[in-house]
């Protein structure tokens, strides 16, 4: 594991802390909000793709620039901390890294250009449930002359409200619960049987439930092969849980500022409330969860780019982590401020709301501390 | 109970028993729905018609205020026989007829501080619902310290003239009149405080809504310029209102503190365990399957049982004549926790279901639940932080010094 | 639930408090333990016999005073706060309930008149295992001509060092993990095949392993009916798990206290480290534990008093809330004293050690919380 | 490593491979049992023969103090070459040579403060293990505020005469020399202190063994009657011993953070999650079967693994010449809390076993993590108190002011 940055990923993090403070400020968001876009912002869209942030795990070959998961780590909590509604993990790297894994040749130079140009967004659609659980698969995939008929539902899609092409995760044999079984189909926007229903999500980043009814598929839209999807997906996942855990140590990290600054002006009782020692050690906890966490989650990227055999348990902890930190900092965000942290006009909710998503998204602290816990064997 | 027989007592009830019997109309023996609550005033609109007639009845009987005086409007009951219809409304299911901030907080006040014209004038309209009133205590630079209040109230001769802003103020924009903490003496803290009353249509009043984090907009921002208020609406002693605000704001917590907190999200909304059940599921043993959570869940669970037997507890302690007041400090602070961690363990356990702002796709139960979440954040900021009530917990009932 | 002590029981509490305050200072447990005395304290046992304190829960007919549950935790208590070694728990409430519930008229008066004058001392054999496990008996008792044969080994029983009868719980049928097929048996100490393991626990009260080697008993020390002594033992587990909470209140009270006397004294700084406000705030979150744990502990006494049908549930919570209130406040007392809290000549450590001993007791923290949680449905 | 060529470094490696082949006796590779640790001085009676070479040997090349200049005794070794001795005697499990607050504190505090004749006189014996040092800084009254300590040093002209008592001086009983804080200046706090060292010999120096909870006595009280000092044997400058202090403590903490603590209760305990395994059991997935203990064992092994990389975060980013005080900082309020969630865990988890004192009838790890959760109770007091610690955050990193 590495700690350090190299220049081109230290150059990489500037550029992308400089454009969420100066082109996406929180205010983007509630502004995408009062306006209804339910999370959808072509314009940064297309600034993102300009400075070729959806195409850092895709290889030049494919018009990417392949510069791994430290790069992307820090574009991810770079725009945590304005908690921007961008396509990101689900385009860049849940979608990128999947049909770069596990795409034939015409896939990848079929899919991959058109990321990395932002010229589409992808979805990966996976789970069925309220809560994250990778093998309760019970979409169906029939086998049909030409390719697969796809029967099923899946529930609270990330970007499904826009998303041009679906990475379907479906079962082609076995039944919910089994690893074994489980295939990969990419399912444009606009093909016949897939509905999509668009949600109101609390931090106003949007998704979707999608339901499949007969959809087929040819056999040039498997991605990967048939049946054995699981190892592919789960690293693919855990990609993502990394991912987002550096989205949430910038989320909490700027909330974190943004109270530490309240403590320093606010006034009671003729003092700052930042001389109060209580406040001031719940403070430092939170400092030290921040630190402690921001230490996880740079070793699990960096243990992606090493390709080293512990990126699960990495991933769980990095995630698990990130939960509990933001949990406890988006909390203690509304208390310190007091009533105007209750008040819509004011940022605290904004990042409250987020927060709560952002751990539910890809497994919560719960099922990342069992899963830790399974690795290690108890 | 020394002045009623067991057999008077059992006579009253049977009075009771048969007006309630012909005067509830049927509509209000069901659950109260949220958009049928009567806050009552001159905005009252009565979403459900037969809520004005039960209004109208109780008020007349003064069964709205059972305890008040007679001479006021009010019930004229003793404990003893309040207790009694307490016991026949719950009975037969009946709806409360009335929510009154003039019932649980200006009315007592009033009528331990007021002079005899006040509550002449005053009362009777809180007991029949037909004046609303609203509390104009926090300013934007006075919050946990409440007495750092700067409204200015100015004595003109013939009037007060008051210019300032409050914040805070539940429903200011639904009420007919205001209960107030302005400054009459600005050499000195709490003691330049004093309490005044007006009416919110006086010229220079003006209440905007907050809309808060949960999507809803219970309080205002309320402006005053150069507002004139006739000098008999002065409460209690020129400077003489702190006394007055700290007894509302004991009435304040005990109201919070018996669980009439915003934040549970409203009617039809499950417990955690429920959700629990629903949406993680349980194993062969019957357990919920998230171990994690379960475990949290039974804390709270039990956390949410010693409340209820605290609160019980000190209520029979209080009426056996033992000092409470220790066990009572507690209550303010465990009530918010306890309501936030319901909400948050009730969230958790929804999972994605839990993440719906509005529109379809998420049940009507669970978009209720996520701004019931919201909402409660304001439980522990809300009639006192729980950083002053630890403090006060401290300070007044460990005796712990401040700095020397 | 009535939580307002009658005058009877009042004046039984102030008997106890001036007792454990006057004669059981914490300094005698101390004394015992320099003494190497293992928790044996006969002059005490004496004392506690006089006030008729082994009594409470013997009906008149047989000597006692038949006072009650609610007065039995008002001496529990008292005790608890000067963490004193007594019998009373094991003797009074588990011994004295079991016979008293369970026992034949001849049993009854052959043993709780004996109970009640502190002339004998009884301690309950059940579990094998180093967690609490009610069901979990593997002790066999096998009928022979006149009687039982009982092979097995019991862990960890308190008193178990001085105990004159033991009531060993062993199967008569089933197997490990059944309700059914439960027996209690009345072992006296000198009887062939028993042996007793003395033990030096980290809290100074002692206590003992026992095995049970060919252990020949006849019909007349079967206590209650064979095979079905699992509901009579529950009530009798939930009637201690009860006491020893209110023991553990006085014990977290004590230990409280005495921290908050410190905190009025001590100065760093120049200041009374009292008046640091984080330490105000933990003190105060504290006390509110305390208030609420008392609650649980005065409703579940007088819930066993009225023979409400939710002792059960009411013995899990009030239990729970006694381990995590004790464990809180045994763990800031040590803190909060600082470097003299560490030193053996200060009772901090003393308090610590009792604490560990009566959370594990009858079922610590996780186990209550299960079983309030089955008991609840979920 | 700029001075080192690959190849050199790499000869360097065989020459220290062979050498440790030679030199480091066998009973030196196995692992160290308690009561076998070196901690030198006079009172040291190698309990193992072999280690009473082993320290000679390393000694006399000055490897029990790679990094130290060769003048002094020292191994005169850079960075590199230090790493590759660390490596090398990894790799054959050998057993360090000696424990020593001179080789930890003392000696790196004087090679920074001391004059030339101080550190010609002190460091060889330190680097040899001849001498034994312990630290005489808290006071009964002054312990998280260290800087108020009062034992009296006044210039006697000839000496200094010393007068006053510590307490919580680590093996003050076993120790030969004693580098102590006393107050030179009492019109003054932090200004007003000098650094001293002196003879444990020396007359009126009386060291008293404190028994812990734990049944251990690592420390003493240490009384000091008119102790007659000689003026060389001050270090740095009159009244200049804060600087030194501050300094040392950080060399404390540093050690301390890097997990040296007391309280694990040394060799043979095993981890929580394998006692559970033991004494709770596992379902038929394997899980352990309490899912309360287990999410809360879990969390600390998240904790220990956080802690761990954050070390090394530190460590590396601190190479690459980049600022870690701010990471830093949380290093001490971490591990104390890591090691005593771990010591917590493992008595929880061992139920009846944990609660052994001495003894049959209990395991010895048993009894011994029983008396490790006891003695980790003072990690979070030893050192500076973790609320010290996060009142340092609070104000030293986190720039939040004082009470104006």
């Amino acid at each position: 594991m590495s700690f350090v940055l190299s220049e081109d990923q230290q150059m990489l993090r500037d550029t992308a802390e400089a454009f969420a403070r100066d082109e996406f400020a929180v205010s983007r968001l509630r502004g995408l909000r009062d306006a209804g876009a339910n999370g959808v912002d072509a314009e940064a869209r297309e600034k993102l793709a300009e400075l070729g942030f959806f195409g850092v795990l895709i290889p030049e070959a494919h018009g990417g620039v392949d510069m791994g998961m430290v790069s992307m780590g820090q574009i991810m909590e770079m725009q945590g901390r304005t908690i921007a509604a961008t396509p990101v993990l689900q385009t860049a790297v849940l979608g990128a890294s999947l049909i770069n894994m596990a795409g034939s040749e015409v896939q990848k130079s079929d899919w991959l250009p058109k990321i990395a140009s932002g010229e589409i967004t992808v979805a990966l659609a996976l789970d069925e449930g309220t809560h994250h659980a990778p093998l309760n698969v019970a979409t169906e995939a029939e086998k049909n002359g030409q390719g697969y008929t796809l029967n099923g539902a899946k529930r609270f899609v990330t970007d499904g409200q826009h998303a041009d092409l679906f990475i379907v995760v479906a079962r082609t044999f076995g039944e919910a619960g089994q690893s074994h079984g489980l295939s990969l189909f990419l399912v444009p926007r606009e093909t016949d049987g897939l509905s999509v229903q668009i949600l109101n999500t609390v931090d106003s980043h949007g998704a979707a439930h999608l339901s499949l009814d007969d959809v087929s598929v040819g056999e040039a839209h498997v991605l990967g092969a048939a049946d054995t999807a699981w190892e592919t997906l789960e690293r693919a996942l855990d990609m993502g849980r990394i991912a987002l855990a550096a989205e949430m140590l910038g989320t909490a990290q700027a909330a974190f500022e943004m109270t530490l600054d309240y403590l320093q002006t606010r006034k009671q009782f003729g003092q700052l409330i930042g001389s109060f020692q209580a406040l001031q050690h719940r403070a430092a906890k939170m400092f030290t969860d921040l630190e402690m966490t921001r230490s996880c989650i740079a070793g699990a990227l960096s243990a992606v780019d090493e390709n080293r055999n512990d990126i699960a348990e990495l991933a769980s902890l990095a995630k698990a982590r990130a939960c509990e930190t933001l949990h406890l900092v988006s909390n203690e965000t509304v208390q310190m401020h007091g009533g105007i942290g209750m008040t819509d006009d004011h940022d605290s909710g904004l990042y409250l709301k987020r927060a709560r998503v952002q751990e539910a998204l890809l497994g919560g602290a719960t099922y990342h501390r069992d899963r830790y816990a399974k690795l290690n064997g108890f | 109970m020394a002045f009623d027989a067991p057999s008077e007592l059992e006579s009253f009830r049977t009075e009771v028993r048969d007006w309630l019997e012909a005067n509830c109309p049927e509509a209000m023996r069901t659950p109260l729905k949220d958009d049928e609550v009567v806050w009552g005033g001159s905005r009252e609109t009565f979403k459900n018609p037969d809520s004005k007639v039960w209004l109208e009845r109780m008020g007349e009987k003064g069964w709205t205020a059972p305890e008040w005086p007679t001479e006021y409007g009010g019930g004229g009951l003793n404990r003893a026989q309040a207790k009694i219809l307490q016991q026949e409304m719950k009975r037969i299911k009946a709806r409360p007829p009335l929510f009154s901030f003039g019932l649980w907080m200006f009315g007592p006040a009033l009528l331990e501080f007021g002079n005899e014209e006040q509550k002449k004038r005053f009362i009777p309209d809180i007991v029949k619902g037909k004046t609303r009133w609203c509390q104009g205590y926090s300013e934007p630079g006075a919050g946990s310290d409440l007495a750092g209040l700067q409204t200015k109230c100015e004595d003109k001769g013939d009037h007060w003239l008051i210019n300032g802003q409050k914040v805070w103020t539940s429903y200011a924009d639904q009420a007919d009149w205001i209960f107030c903490l302005v400054r009459t003496d600005s050499s000195v803290k709490h003691e330049g405080i004093s309490f005044l009353v007006f009416d919110m249509a006086t010229p220079g009043v003006e209440a905007r809504p907050i809309k808060l984090i949960s999507g809803s907009s219970p309080f205002c921002e309320t402006f005053f310029s150069d507002v004139k208020v006739p000098k008999d609406q002065l409460v209690g002693k020129l400077n003489g209102g702190w006394t007055i605000a700290k007894r509302l704001l004991q009435f304040e917590r005990s109201s919070i503190s018996a669980g009439g907190f915003g934040g549970t999200g409203g009617s039809g909304i499950l417990t955690p365990q429920e959700y629990a059940k629903q949406h993680v599921g349980v194993d062969e043993t019957g357990r919920v399957a998230d171990g994690d959570l379960r475990a949290r869940m039974t804390d709270h669970m039990m956390f949410a049982k010693a409340f209820g037997m605290t609160v019980q507890r000190s209520t029979e302690q209080a009426k056996a004549g033992q000092e409470v007041g220790h066990t009572a400090s507690i209550l303010k602070y465990a009530a918010a926790k306890m309501n936030q961690d319901k909400c948050e363990l009730i969230v958790e356990a929804l999972g994605t279901e839990g993440l719906g702002w509005s529109g379809d796709g998420f049940a009507d139960d669970a978009k209720k639940a996520t701004r019931g979440w919201l909402r409660s954040k304001g439980n522990s900021i809300e009639g006192g932080t729980s950083e002053v009530n630890l403090n006060v917990i401290a300070k007044r009932v460990l005796g712990l010094r401040e700095h020397q």
